[in-house]
């Protein structure tokens, strides 16, 4: 979490994991056509959708972030035939134990973006900080040590 | 003697709670914990033992004892203040209260460990006596004597009384302190206070671990026991799990842990277990590979290698926890038993 | 410790208008592994490039981090700028401060701090780099071919005519597959045995070809490039190399029982048999289910009449093993079963044909010598109904959901050549749309209408009865004018669909290559590369990977075989070095990694091991760098993280998470 | 009960002086009748003086004990031959390890089978008698309701006698059972050479008297917040001991990423919320589709935390999500996580669109 | 949504089938022994019903000259069963007061001596609430 000292606005942070193939490129295509989407949101690039470990999801949210948001190939069109599919049940099982857990279930999501969809891209970014932003910071789910 | 009604227990509890923090035993979350005492809890003074033993009173299970982090390219390192001194116990049976003693020959020994020693100094320990204990105790085994244990303060309840015999000079102060809230015992009190423990004690004979003796056991039998081939057999059924160790009053072995917030790193201390395999772990590996050199490594250090360096006392205290927790049960009965440890 | 380098990048003003360079310079600068930093207006230039080289050697950097546009732009190019100052190439990450920053950000301080962020979460990665070097492997030089039908055998002379060995394994006795029981082809009506037999011979005399017909593949193992498959060559019974196809025996053959498949089951032919004159390779084969040999112990006729010498009935199948660099695929299609369609008569009647059956009634080769006849008496009929999409466009279950895409043509053909032969029959078509997207293939449809006079009527058939005559009425509606049709004919013919042959499941699990839900085999792109398998190595030609006509299929088969030469043109594979890989310590052998590959490429091994002073054998995975391409699947199917990605490890990505939420 | 001991006792003897197997996997005594221990045995007198049991208080799964059993006797078999070859003799003379002789309970089986599938334990090695069971009890539960300084525990049939130092009491065993056995999934087993059952029931009977997803659907219809409470009350009692782990038999990894500094995740004990959690998710998560609700987890923590409630979480969103599914039903299975249908696995926003909160 | 798409799209729902797997081959029609007999076929009920008209299928004979015989569930190769869709409209007239086709009084003149008991309980079902 970040406090814009100026303004005191709660600024989220937002770990968004990409794969490489299709909506990184949908999110440079995004770029490309200047469609703009918070700050906020900041990108990793992995292989495949496949390569995120449910581990990496709970650190970012250990380290301080307030959503954490998963975006891969359209299910069908992994470049890598299957990854996706395998994806798609580890988060919707992760999703659901958070959401057992009582934690909010809106601070994680799935989206599959293409190459093609720079607009949907930012469309999600933007619609998806903006439900974090209504939803402040993350308490529930943040280890007390990292807070500032 | 000193003796209190029960009813006005929580008035002394109160009081003592304005000057210094109180933990004693109270139902909490439908398990019986050492708990800080706050206006509303009331003392389970049936229950026998507490899930986790009150070692974590002074011997907590996770504490940070250093933070260090990077500015650029100098390393700064911001200590951490040593924790506030001096609590109450209440409550404390007279395992638990032997327990801190094999502690602080541990902790207290040069060097002294700064942070415990902290919490130990000026913290008053007291004790109440068993009077009905379970099928799993075995502390008479060990020379506690259940029915009048140590501590700066031992109790006794009688009916709806409760009785305060002062053992130290430190006890004596603090109930001295507390003057007004108790009154003097009578002397038929005195006789009521010895029938409880003589009731008390016929039950302990009884007990199914009664005739457990540590014949056999002492600082000296290292090379006889240590290759014995019934380590083998006593080892097999342990998983590892490390609950003995955790629930064990003496228990005092840690590791040191850091932990990166981002800016800085938390540099902390935690209980280990003997019984993991990663217990000790060096750069070449582990001296204990397998799990029975582990669950030997438990036991002799209880039964052997403690009484060798602290005049033959044992660092058992025969609480019984590990009897009752281990979930495959074996346990260090059955380990003195296997040994020759039984009188019957 | 590191000696990380970063270079931030204007992009003239498309970055610097948004981002402070040289705060993210000054900021990055307080990062205890970073040594050096700079900025530029063009990263990408030469001098920019050189300004990086300088750097690496000037400052003994062991990683850089370049600040700049999107890694797809011009990651390899920083990769050898790298690689050209000494520096390994995979010691280079890329923050994507343009695409991703920059260009989409309006406010200076906003897009300053995300570029300082993007920046130190490329520079905790980089940190964690180790330099990889990309694998070689050995390519032999060899290709197989699995199907000798049109697809295979185009595929195998394009390969061959390139220079490579080419084997075919062929499961039938014969070479030639569908198109060589075809009487014509649409939409220019020639001859298909004229045009598919000189292929077949062409492949015969390949000195690059060699031809295992009546042979199956056995088992697959290995890798792109380095395949060993074992091939079965099921015993014929007739030694081939003796065999002169004169066929003698097989006129001499006592038993008559045997179904003749090449012509579709319409006449039998003896226990030893050619399917067809100009079959190759041409040798007799016996059929020891219906040889009086092989049953009694008797007979030998077939023996004794052999000048040859061929006839062994000792024969066994032989099992031999061959190494290949690429495979193709070209196993082609079936007709599917249509017996399930009950209301059509099929197996009642024996005047409903297929329409493969009725291709083999007009061949001159065929039963009737090419004399339209029905084949319940043998006379000439004078009315023909074809119903269309017979099991095509079905998700009742009876048939296939799939357009199978050849009907309307080949019955436009059918319908044409008729009426052309025997003006005196009339022709009726029951459609439900007509779909001729092709070269010439709809001018073909409308000539079956305009010039023919075929009878084309939309609605499909609701029913085939055998009427009082002895004929065949079907019940229809057409509708167009929405009226009951009853219409008494004397045959009728079924547009069967067309369905993968059945063998290929087992294929593409020896492969691994995937199957769709209706078997039909999945390309490695649906647009981009519809001739690959997601498996390296293998490629797919003809209809085995989608319905398919001949001109489709040819050209298919050339593309693949075009994919193969490229494949084996090359003497190394280099392979992507950001592979999987296990830590022997930690692995459990529990097979979950191996489940999610989807290229095969873990397998296990038993192993000894040393894992904190205890010597023990055990099941470790390992990864077969030259199948695994890097998408990670397995690194979180492995509960121990035993499992980890060169390139993208479970430290890098998590040290990225780190510096971004830090 | 004493019945089946001695049917048990007599065919362990039996292959064990046949030499048909070379250790026999059981349960011991103690010292109050209900602390059995798992134990191995290797000769046949050792079964003969009685140390051998089996009653209402073997809730163990022994399936776990295979992997480590098998594998030391494998060590010992390849240590011997390596000797042997230094020493210049044929290492080939040196007899193999034998089979191991394991008693499993109709739901260890299904751990069994899991263990075969993911080749944990080899099957040439193991002879698998399954022993009838009519549910287990929990000495936790007994001692919960009042018994204390108990010395003897008596079966007799549906009730358990219990004898103390202070007085006599008698349970129902059906209110003292484990919670794995109220909820038990039946009494078949699933893999078994031999079965030993002297009164079978009859087929589908003795599944458990509570439904198994009781618990999770109890908390799936609270509110978020009253979950989170629930479980921040549950998790905060964590110690950390890693017992659940130790004892389950689909945790089975050579190295634990939470004992492995490199992972990201290692640590010893909880200092925050977050670590509470973080384990347990990771935990759960790692076992999903593999864990076959043997109950252990839950049985074994020495804080009463109801772990099965996690495990059985993620069983019911499988059923639900992908069709039902039974880890350990038949060796080989393909578990959900390392499984996909393409056309009609959920979308992970249905956990947004399920109703509730 | 005006009400004739409403209650079609009703009826449809009701019939628990899907209009829009019809391509329109037109095999329920080819199939059905009826077809004669009817005003409106079952290609048109399914096509009417698919494109939200269901009047003048209100008004149709069809529905009583349907036989339920499921030649048509049997042989569409879309599985949109053309005879649910009837039975749903059929249901939705008769469901109607005094909507009935055949009244018991009239009933006796058509009785055939064969007729075997349930077809006129089939009868009532269909043309009689």
């Amino acid at each position: 979490m970040q406090v814009n000292e100026n303004s005191k606005e709660f600024k989220p942070l937002i770990v968004a994991f990409c794969c490489n193939w299709c909506s990184y490129a949908g999110a440079d295509l995004a770029g490309t056509s200047r469609l703009s989407y918070p700050a906020d949101v900041k990108i990793i690039r992995v292989p495949c959708s496949c390569r995120v470990n449910p581990m990496f999801i709970l650190k970012a949210f250990e380290k301080g972030a307030d959503g954490v948001i998963m975006c891969g190939c359209h299910p069908g069109d992994c470049h890598y035939t299957t990854g996706n599919y395998y994806a798609r049940r580890r988060m919707t099982l992760l999703f659901s134990m958070l959401d057992y857990l009582g934690v909010d279930k809106e601070r994680v999501r799935v989206e599959w973006v293409s190459a093609a969809e720079g607009q949907r891209f930012a469309m999600v970014m933007n619609d998806f900080a903006k439900k974090i932003t209504e939803l402040g910071e993350n308490v529930k789910l943040g280890d007390i040590r990292c807070k500032k | 003697m000193k003796k209190i009604a029960l009813s006005k227990l929580n008035e002394l509890f109160a009081a003592i709670a304005k000057d210094t923090e109180l933990h004693l035993p109270v139902n909490f979350k439908g398990e019986t914990v050492f708990k800080k005492w706050t206006e509303g809890d009331n003392y389970a003074k049936d229950s026998l033992k507490t899930v986790k033993s009150p070692k974590d009173l002074f011997f907590p299970q996770n504490e940070n004892i250093s933070n260090f982090r990077k500015e650029g390219n100098k390393f700064i390192i911001d200590p951490v203040e040593l924790p506030k001194s001096g609590i109450v116990v209440f409550g404390v049976r007279g395992c638990d209260e032997q327990s801190f003693r094999v502690l602080d020959n541990v902790f207290l020994a040069e060097p002294v460990d700064t942070f415990y020693e902290a919490r130990r100094k000026n913290s008053v320990i007291i004790t109440a006596a068993c009077t009905k204990p379970s099928e799993s105790c075995f502390c008479k085994t060990f020379g506690i004597d259940p029915t009048d244990p140590a501590g700066d303060v031992t109790t006794w309840i009688v009916d709806d009384n409760m009785f305060f015999a002062v053992k130290t000079e430190k006890g004596e102060a603090f109930l001295a302190k507390y003057a007004d809230i108790f009154t003097e015992a009578e002397e038929d009190d005195t006789y009521r206070v010895e029938n409880v423990k003589y009731l008390a004690n016929q039950i302990f004979a009884k007990l199914p671990l009664a005739d457990l003796t540590t014949e056999g056991w002492g600082g000296d039998k290292t090379d006889e026991k240590f290759d014995d081939p019934k380590w083998q057999d006593l080892s097999t059924a342990c998983l590892g799990c490390g609950t003995c160790t955790f629930v064990c009053p003496t228990c005092q072995c840690y590791d040191i842990r850091d932990y990166n917030t981002g800016n800085q790193i938390q540099r902390s201390r935690c209980w280990d277990s003997c019984m993991y395999k990663d217990f000790t772990m060096c750069a070449h590996g582990t001296a204990r590979p397998t799990q029975k050199e582990r669950y030997r490594q438990r036991f002799m250090h209880k039964l052997v290698y403690y009484p060798a360096n602290n005049d033959g006392m044992f660092s058992c205290v025969g609480c019984g926890r590990c009897v009752d927790k281990c979930p495959v049960q074996t346990n260090i009965v059955k380990v003195i038993k296997a040994f020759g440890g039984d009188k019957k | 410790m590191q000696r990380i380098g970063v270079f931030v990048c204007w992009c003239g003003s498309n970055i610097a208008a948004t981002v402070d360079v040289d705060r993210v310079v000054e900021a990055v600068k307080t990062d205890p592994n970073v040594v050096h930093a700079e900025n530029y207006q063009y990263m990408c230039s030469e001098a920019g490039q050189k300004l990086i080289r300088d750097a690496i050697t000037e400052h003994q950097l062991t990683g850089i981090v370049v600040c700049s546009c999107s890694p797809r732009m011009h990651e390899q190019t920083f990769r050898k700028t790298a690689e050209a100052a000494g520096l390994n190439q995979y010691m280079v990450e890329i923050a994507n401060i343009r695409e991703q920053c920059s260009w989409i950000h309006k406010d200076k301080d906003e897009g300053t701090e995300k570029a300082i962020i993007l920046a130190r979460a490329a520079i905790a990665k980089v940190c964690l780099n180790a330099p990889l070097q990309p694998g070689q492997s050995k390519v032999v030089k060899r290709a197989l071919i699995i199907g000798g039908g049109i697809a295979g055998i185009q595929s195998a002379i394009d390969i061959a005519d390139a220079g490579y060995k080419v084997d075919i394994v062929e499961r039938t006795p014969t070479i030639g597959g569908k198109m060589a029981q075809l009487d014509k082809t649409f939409p220019t009506l020639d001859c298909a045995s004229c045009i598919v037999t000189p292929k077949m011979v062409e492949c015969a005399q390949h000195p690059n070809i060699t031809i295992y017909a009546y042979s199956e593949v056995e088992e697959v193992k290995g890798f792109v490039g380095n395949f060993n498959v074992k091939i079965r060559k099921k015993a014929r019974y007739v030694d081939e190399t003796k065999c002169t196809g004169c066929a003698v025996c097989t006129e001499k053959c006592p038993s008559r029982k045997g179904r003749n498949e090449f012509n579709c089951g319409l006449d039998t032919r003896g226990a030893v048999y050619i399917p067809f004159a100009q079959a190759i390779p041409n040798v007799a084969t016996i059929d020891a289910t219906n040889c009086l040999h092989f049953k009694t112990g008797k007979c030998g006729i077939c023996a004794k009449n052999c000048s040859a010498n061929a006839i062994d009935f000792e024969q066994k199948d032989e099992i031999f093993e061959e190494q290949y660099g690429a495979i193709v695929v070209a196993t082609g299609y079936q007709i599917s079963d249509v017996t399930k369609f009950d209301e059509y008569q099929y197996t009642k009647h024996p005047d409903v044909v297929t329409s493969l059956e009725l291709e083999r009634l007009m061949n001159a080769a065929g039963p009737s010598k090419g004399v339209l006849v029905k084949p319940s008496d043998g006379k000439h009929p004078h009315d023909i109904v074809f119903i269309q999409c017979v099991g095509s466009r079905d998700i009742s279950g009876r048939g296939k959901c799939y357009c199978s895409k050849i009907c309307c043509m080949y019955t436009a053909k059918h319908a044409m050549l008729i009426r052309e032969k025997y003006p005196d029959v009339n022709v009726h078509v029951f459609y439900i749309d007509v779909r001729t997207p092709g070269k010439n293939f709809d001018e073909f449809y409308r000539r079956a209408v305009e010039q023919y006079n075929v009878d084309y009527i939309k609605g499909m058939v609701g029913k085939v009865y055998e009427n009082e005559k002895g004929g065949l009425t079907v019940q229809a509606v057409d509708l167009i004018s929405n009226e009951r049709v009853m219409l008494d004919t004397d045959m009728v013919v079924l547009a069967a669909a067309i369905e993968p042959s059945d063998g290929v499941k087992h294929i593409a699990s020896m492969l691994t290559a995937s199957i769709d839900t209706n078997n039909f085999l999945t390309e490695a792109h649906p647009k981009l590369r519809p001739v690959e398998s997601p498996t390296a190595g293998v490629f797919l030609s003809g209809v085995c990977q989608g319905p398919k006509d001949i001109p489709e299929t040819v050209s298919q088969a050339g593309a693949a075989a075009v994919k193969v030469v490229g494949l084996l043109a090359k003497d190394y594979l280099v392979t992507n070095p950001c592979t999987a890989h296990t830590d022997e310590t930690m692995c459990n052998g529990c097979s979950s990694c191996e489940r999610v590959c989807p290229y095969g490429a873990i397998s296990y091994i038993d192993k000894e091991v040393m894992d904190k002073g205890v010597r023990e054998v055990r099941r470790i995975a390992q990864v077969n760098g030259a199948l695994c391409q890097g998408c990670g699947a397995c690194t979180v199917a492995c509960p121990s993280g035993a499992m980890d990605l060169k390139g993208f490890s479970n430290k890098q990505i998590m040290a990225e998470v780190d510096a971004i939420c830090k | 009960m004493q019945e089946i001991t001695g049917l048990m006792v007599k065919r362990a003897k039996e292959l064990l002086e046949a030499g048909e197997v070379q250790r026999v996997i059981g349960w011991t005594t103690g010292d109050f009748c209900y602390d059995v221990t798992p134990a191995v045995f290797t000769k046949a007198e050792d079964l003969e003086e009685g140390k051998f049991v089996y009653n209402s208080f073997c809730g163990s799964n022994l399936s776990k004990y295979l992997i480590q059993t098998l594998r030391n006797d494998i060590n010992a078999v390849n240590t011997a031959k390596a000797m042997a070859a230094r020493k210049g003799e044929n290492p080939d003379d040196i007899p193999g390890p034998g089979k191991t002789l394991v008693f499993l309970k109709p739901c260890d089986t299904y751990s069994f089978n899991q263990l075969l599938t993911e080749h944990r334990i080899d099957k040439s090695l193991v002879y698998v008698i399954g022993v009838a069971c009519r549910g287990m009890a929990d000495i936790e539960k007994i001692k919960l309701m009042g018994a204390s300084g108990i010395t003897k525990v008596i079966d007799a049939g549906d009730k358990l006698e219990v004898k103390t130092i202070y007085g006599d009491k008698s349970f129902d065993k059906k209110d003292v059972l484990l919670e794995k056995c109220a909820c038990c999934k039946g009494k078949e087993h699933k893999y078994a050479d031999e079965v030993i059952d002297p009164e079978p029931l009859p087929e589908g009977e003795g599944k458990g008297p509570m439904d198994r997803m009781a618990g999770v659907t109890m908390l799936e219809e609270m509110t978020a917040e009253e979950r989170y409470a629930f479980w921040n009350d549950q998790l905060s009692r964590c110690i950390k001991c890693y017992a659940c782990r130790n004892a389950c038999p689909a945790c089975t990894c050579m190295k634990c990423v939470f004992d492995n500094p490199r992972s990201g995740v290692d640590s010893k004990a909880n200092v925050t919320e977050f670590e509470e959690k973080m384990y347990h998710i990771i935990r759960a998560f790692h076992v999903a589709g593999r864990c076959t609700d043997c109950g252990e987890c839950s049985r074994v923590c020495p804080q009463g935390i109801p772990l099965h409630l996690l495990n059985r979480k993620f069983i019911k969103d499988i059923n639900e999500f992908y069709g039902d599914y039974q880890a350990g039903e038949a060796e080989g299975q393909r578990a959900p996580l390392v499984n996909f249908d393409a056309e009609n696995d959920v979308e992970p926003s249905i956990v947004n669109e399920k109703g509730g909160n | 949504m005006n009400n004739e798409k409403a209650l079609a799209e009703e009826v449809v729902s009701f019939s628990g089938t899907n209009p829009r797997n019809c391509m329109k081959c037109g095999k329920c029609s080819a199939t059905c022994p009826t077809f004669e007999e009817m005003d409106l076929h079952p290609h048109e009920f399914v096509s009417y019903l698919a494109s939200g008209r269901i009047e003048k299928l209100l008004q149709s004979k069809t529905i009583y000259k349907c036989l339920s015989c499921f030649a048509c569930v049997e042989r569409c190769p879309r599985g949109v069963e053309p005879s649910r869709l009837i039975e749903a409209v059929r249901d939705s007239v008769v469901g109607q007061k005094g909507a009935d086709y055949l009244s018991p009084d009239r009933i006796p003149e058509r009785l055939d001596p064969d007729l075997p008991q349930q077809a006129i309980t089939a009868a009532f079902r269909k043309y009689k609430k």
